[in-house]
């Protein structure tokens, strides 16, 4: 926690100064901001660049993995959740726990399927028949 | 098969329920579980094992609580408690690992059982039913390629597998005395099996909420000897030569499973999601006349005289000619393609027999 | 604990002039509409839902009206289909979902923490007017015809139903955020404005409950806002991920859909655990059995409840490995919550047990949460629940639950709390009558429902086969009982407005903060910033006048 | 409300542009308030994160239940056009990253300076997208005309799916992919037009001299909604228009 940041809150705040070190108010340097954003623009190239060539099933592993970290830059330095406190961190961040328990539940039943059909050998081609129609208004019966 | 064929015609139509004629299944000793009449006895075992347990733990817990409530009640207003104990913990322990174990023991019990229950061995495998769900009956195709509709015979002994298939909405196909469910997904095939140990006539629910007449939508399961299979009875359909009103009966039972769920089948019998039958002939100095019919086809509106060559094709590609008339317009109706002509036939001539009252 | 606001209280003579407090502070209807007083917010609240119960409950009477004979008494298959959809929907996201935290959570969370009011008054302010807005919604539904689905709005039929879906799904989507800024709101006001000394052990169970719920609103909620949404979607412009017909997956629409829904159901049923863990200490007048327990397992539960929503889905054609998986943990759910229930039964063990109405209400609540919760691991058994699924007894299981355990639990704190609410008390005798009515009536409703169930009778059912019909007719005439115990219940509380016979200081000789705090609370809840300095449930330091003094 | 302002503790402005600025009623230190404030808003966000979750989901459950559709219906989006827009984003949060800061540092006409070029950023990005609506429009891969026509049974087609160009021909459900673009875009869109009227809020705030070191906390929050806003961008832009 710089000074600057104490000086920045003493004049507003006085009695509740020894809360300040919670790292509430960071202000971080024009210099930082600039390496971060360029930071950024280059991995947006290079994940374009990459894109050009075709790794097979990694493709949506490298592009996702470059992703994430662009991700991290902007939370961490954008959104300041570096300089953050512990509570405001653990919040946010659960929540891609949480969307992470969706995705790998969501998706093992949709992946593990195929091993399904082989355990039952059920066929999976989709039925062929007529429909009824959807009914498009959303007015009375 | 359901024999409408005794109820009078001036029957409000809901007095013909799809399970006329249907034996309440026998309760087993424990008065809990239908008599089981297939070979998934692991449900009925785990179920009372857990039934038993719950007992247990619900009788502990109500004696102690009632009684303390009983014994330490408090007398004066300002009565202090007998004892101030904020933890134990051996006694913590004790009641979580105990139920701990007790539950993993059903879960592996349960989870072994319904393995069984969804890997369908070679003997069903060659005995392979297809039932196919819609809004809100059942076809049932044998193996051997016939058709019945809304009941389904099967072998005793026989071990038997269903493929499922759904043209709508999602269903699901239960026999409760089997001990099977299964939701019927839209879009791809279900499966279930097992092994009728138990002559008799058996409730078949749709489970999976469907619409307007779910809960009607209902076959009965036939477990019969092999003499009784060899018979066909679900195919037994009047020819062309058949007596006439053997023919009409016929058709009438046939509306009734089919169609009566969304048309007017008689003055008295069916709901009204789709054009009424009644008046679609009528009798012009001794003979039919059809009625004239306002129909989109292909997005333009033409008027037809009903006949059989229309009835034929709204049966098996409702969606050619739509009936403009309101409230029946931009209704569609599910299609009967594989409905074989015998069957139409019957059903054509009961819509005309129709004409004459 | 106590603080030092009670001491001046004691010199207080009683016949000092009313006490200004929150009820009478300010008056007027703007007063009310724009207040941004957590107490008031937590009344109105309080109206909105009661009048969502008793709506539901109307349409509750109706289905089993209409049950009593097996072809249907009143109505046709497809208005049945309406009802007792509508029957589902009013109570789940009307009702028992924001019910708690909504009215009681809203009043007495943050007393018992010692804040002036929660973190964010207007937010809570616009998450009740967004309830209403929703509410307006659902009703505006029914009238544009209605819709039919169920309260689960199944894909792929609620795609094709020609009904009012839309509507209703923004009603959802709506009354979703207002759920979601409840609790975003309580979260910040038990992280940022607990008094001094009240460390996160000091907290009484109650606030614990509204906490763990407060995650769970926020981090499942939205899951069910997009899925309402992809829903309108795919009737307005056919996205077709949830129909058939365009290569979707009706099974996807139920993931999503439990996803949210199966921690809705301990969003529902936390904050009832939290109140009963109030009520059994204090009417038993002895400190919580395994205080830290309950309140690790109200997080446990929180977070397995994430875990487990593949066990609505044991008959969908999920794939074997992941039944397999949601299974195993759906058996772990049961331990945090039997030790609950074990920890409270302790707590009454050997306490100074007062039988006064919400202690009544408390135990019909144990007695029926026991029910409702072993019934739970019954269905949890893979194969058994193949035969279950679906059936009566799914029904008979969620409604000892959801009616019986959160329901009860929500008048048992209403019970409790009232007095320090409206500083009024209501007639003892009518109240434990109601009580009795209430549990007879209810277990005759609910308890036929297990045999149909376990008998083969699936859920709803129009019209039924015969051999069911003297379930369905013992369990009308439960119902009619226990409509006949809430309105006797409606009558006495609000009898108990008029008649204004005053209730005392601290009615039940409660020790946390909300006990402490003028009865009714003033504006600013506390006349000054109470200091914690005594452990939660520390009965030694009850004050016994304060039970003697009217209020 | 009005008899309890007698617990307000009120924040000096640092300089004559600048207005004070008075704490809330129940809360007894600003600390206290920018912290719920702040913490308040992190929670909002992440339920941000799990609302587009469950898109994302749908993306991957269908990216691999179709990989076909989802590989020919990417190819069928220009990568140039998302990657500018991709920078346009990145750079405007950086202008809304040095905002705040300005804001921290009471710089008031530069705070305002960077907020305008923030929402500039977001007109910029909005702009763009339209151009790639229109060419979806005009392929007949999104009939905006038939966007709400409903399905068509004879064709057992989506109306407002054409592909006059036959691209999708040979994949199945080739307008999934699109759907999902759609979905997930217009949303998207939807987050930054919010994102922008946001910004010309607190723009005018500054403009009065609300914000300033002792009090800046709208400023923050809505440039955490802004750079939430680029980071979900972020993923959608490799998930469209590079993966498939």
């Amino acid at each position: 926690m710089s000074d600057k940041t104490q000086s920045d809150h003493a004049q507003g705040d006085g009695h509740a100064h020894g809360e300040l070190d919670m790292g509430h108010t960071h202000v971080s340097s024009s210099a930082m901001f600039m390496t971060v954003l360029i930071a950024l623009l280059f991995l947006t190239f290079i994940t374009v660049a990459v894109a050009q060539f075709d790794f097979g099933s990694a493709n949506m592993l490298i592009a996702m993995g470059i992703a994430s970290v662009k991700a991290s830059l902007v939370i961490a330095f954008f959104m300041h959740l570096k300089w953050d406190t512990a509570v405001n961190k653990l919040m946010f961040l659960s929540s891609f726990l949480f969307l992470s328990l969706l995705f790998i539940f969501t998706l093992a039943d949709q992946f593990t399927r195929r091993l399904d059909h082989e355990l039952h050998t059920t066929p999976s081609e989709p039925v062929d028949g007529a429909w009824v129609q959807p009914a498009k208004s959303d007015g009375p019966h | 098969m359901i024999n409408l064929i005794q109820d009078p015609p001036q029957d409000p139509p809901k007095d013909a329920t799809p399970w006329d004629g249907v034996p309440a299944p026998d309760i087993d000793a424990w008065g809990q579980l239908p008599v089981q009449a297939g070979n998934f006895d692991h449900v009925d075992g785990l179920f009372y094992f857990t039934y038993a347990v719950c007992i247990v733990f619900f009788v502990i817990i109500t004696g102690v609580l009632l009684y303390s409530c009983v014994a330490h009640r408090r007398k004066t207003w300002d009565q202090k408690p007998l004892s101030n104990v904020t933890h134990n913990t051996p006694l913590e322990v004790v009641w979580t690992v105990i139920p701990l174990i007790i539950v993993m023991i059903m879960f592996a019990w349960g989870f072994k059982g319904s393995l069984d229950m969804t890997t369908v061995p070679q003997a069903a495998k060659q005995n392979t039913y297809k039932a196919t769900a819609k809004q809100w009956n059942w076809t049932f195709t044998y193996p051997n390629g016939t058709r019945g509709y809304n009941e389904v015979y099967i072998e005793i002994g026989k071990p038997v597998q269903f493929m499922l298939e759904s043209t709508d909405v999602l269903h699901a196909f239960y026999v409760p005395s089997m001990r099977v469910k299964r939701d019927i997904v839209p879009g791809r095939y279900q499966s279930v099996w097992f092994e009728p140990t138990k002559l008799g006539t058996y409730h078949l629910f749709c489970a999976e909420y469907c619409g307007d007449d779910h809960s009607r939508m209902y076959a009965k399961v036939h477990v019969v000897d092999e003499a009784t299979m060899e018979k066909e009875p679900w195919n037994i359909v009047p020819e062309a030569d058949a007596p006439v009103a053997e023919r009409i009966a016929y058709g009438k039972e046939l509306a009734g499973q089919l169609c009566a769920s969304c048309h007017k089948i008689s003055p008295t019998q069916g709901m009204d999601n789709g054009p009424s039958w009644v008046g679609m002939f009528t009798k012009v100095d001794g003979k039919l006349v059809g009625r004239q019919r306002e129909v989109i086809e292909g997005g333009e509106t033409k008027t037809i005289t009903t006949d059989d060559a229309y009835i034929t094709e709204s049966i098996r590609k409702p969606t050619q000619k739509i009936v403009a008339e309101e409230p029946y317009r931009g209704r569609n109706m599910s299609n009967f393609e594989t409905l074989d002509d015998a069957r139409i036939a019957c059903l054509i001539d009961y819509m005309k027999s129709l004409a004459d009252n | 604990m106590t603080t030092n606001t009670p001491a001046i209280d004691v010199q207080k003579s009683p016949a000092a002039a009313p006490r200004e407090n929150y009820l009478n502070c300010s008056k007027g209807f703007k007063s009310w509409a724009l207040t941004l007083d957590h107490k008031r917010i937590g009344l109105m609240y309080l109206v909105g839902v009661s009048i969502a119960f008793l709506a539901g409950g109307l349409f509750a009477l109706l289905v089993r009206l209409h049950l009593w004979e097996p072809e249907g008494m009143l109505f046709t298959n497809i208005e049945y289909n309406q009802i007792f959809t509508l029957h589902g929907a009013f109570m789940v996201f009307l009702f028992v979902i924001p019910a708690i935290p909504g009215s009681l959570g809203n009043v007495v969370m943050p007393l018992m923490v010692g804040a002036k009011d929660v973190a964010l008054p207007k937010l809570n302010l616009l998450s009740f007017y967004l309830w209403l807005a929703g509410a307006v919604l659902a009703v505006l539904a029914i009238v544009l015809g209605g819709f039919d689905t169920g309260w689960t709005f199944y894909a792929p039929y609620s795609l094709y139903t020609d009904r009012a879906i839309v509507t209703i799904g923004m009603a959802i989507f709506i009354l979703g955020f207002s759920s979601i800024f409840t609790g975003l709101n309580f979260i910040v006001t038990v992280h940022k404005l607990r008094a001094p000394g009240m460390t996160w052990f000091r907290m009484p169970l109650f606030v614990w409950a509204i906490y763990a719920t407060a995650i769970l609103q926020v981090l499942a909620t939205p899951v069910l806002g997009i899925t309402v949404l992809l829903v309108a979607f795919e009737r307005l412009y056919n996205i077709g991920i949830f129909d058939p017909r365009l290569g979707g997956d009706p099974v996807l629409f139920e993931h999503f859909f439990w996803f949210y829904s199966h921690p809705a159901v301990y969003i529902m049923v936390l904050p009832a655990f939290g109140i009963i863990s109030e009520l059994v200490s204090v009417h038993s007048r002895k400190p919580l059995f395994g205080y830290k327990l309950i309140a690790f397992s109200s997080i446990a539960i929180a977070v397995i409840s994430f875990l487990v929503w593949g066990h609505h889905m044991f008959t969908s054609g999920q794939s074997t490995y992941a039944m397999f998986a949601f299974s195993f943990l759906t058996f772990f759910v049961a331990i945090p919550t039997a030790i609950k229930e074990f920890s409270w039964v302790a707590t009454v063990w050997k306490g100074s047990v007062a039988l006064n109405s919400p202690m009544l209400y408390t135990l019909a609540f144990l007695i029926i949460f026991a029910i409702g919760g072993l019934t739970g691991v019954i269905l949890g058994a893979l194969n058994v629940d193949l035969h279950l699924h679906d059936t009566y007894f799914v029904v008979a299981h969620f409604h000892y639950v959801m009616m019986g355990s959160i329901a009860l639990a929500f008048f048992a704190g209403l019970h409790h709390w009232w007095p320090k609410m409206f500083g009024v008390m209501y007639n003892e005798l009518q109240a434990k009558i109601a009580c009795a009515t209430i549990f007879i009536g209810f277990n005759l409703t609910f308890l036929p429902q297990f045999v149909m169930g376990s008998r083969g009778m699936p859920r709803r059912y129009a019209t039924y086969v015969p051999e069911y019909v003297p379930y369905h007719q013992a369990s009308t005439i439960g119902a009619v009982i226990l409509g006949a115990g809430v309105a006797l219940m409606v009558f006495y509380l609000l009898a108990s407005l008029l008649i204004r016979k005053k209730a005392k200081e601290n009615q039940w000789g409660g020790v946390t903060l909300d006990w402490i705090a003028p009865t009714p609370p003033p504006h600013l809840n506390f006349d000054e910033e109470p200091k914690v300095v005594h452990e939660v449930y520390d009965y030694s330091t009850l004050d016994y006048d304060s039970m003697q003094r009217d209020c | 409300m009005s008899h309890d302002d007698h617990h307000a503790v009120v924040i000096p402005a640092p300089g004559s542009e600048f207005v004070p600025h008075t704490v809330a009623h129940h809360f007894s230190t600003p600390v206290q308030e920018f912290q719920a404030g702040k913490l308040g808003f992190w929670l909002f966000l992440a339920t941000e994160i799990l609302l587009f979750g469950g898109l994302f989901a749908a993306y991957f459950y269908f990216h691999e239940l179709f990989p076909q559709t989802f590989r020919v219906g990417g190819e069928q989006l220009d990568w140039r056009l998302g990657a500018l827009n991709t920078s346009v984003l990145l750079l405007s949060s950086w202008t809304m990253a040095m905002g705040v800061r300005s804001a921290q540092t009471s710089q008031k006409t530069k705070t305002i300076v960077y907020l305008i070029l923030t929402v500039l950023g977001a007109v910029g990005f909005m702009v763009i997208k339209f151009i790639e609506y229109r060419a979806k429009n005009e392929h007949g891969l999104i009939c905006f005309g038939h966007l709400f026509d409903g399905y068509d049974m004879a064709s057992g087609q989506v109306s407002w799916f054409k592909d006059y160009h036959g691209v999708m021909a040979n994949v199945p459900h080739g307008h999934m992919f699109f759907a999902i673009y759609l979905t997930m875009t217009a949303i998207h869109g939807l987050h930054v037009i919010i994102g922008a009227i946001a910004i010309l809020y607190v723009l005018r705030g500054t403009a009065m001299g609300r914000y300033h070191a002792g009090y800046y906390l709208p400023v923050d929050l809505v440039g955490l909604y802004w750079h939430l806003v680029d980071l979900i961008w972020i993923f959608l832009f490799p998930l469209l228009y590079l993966v498939p």
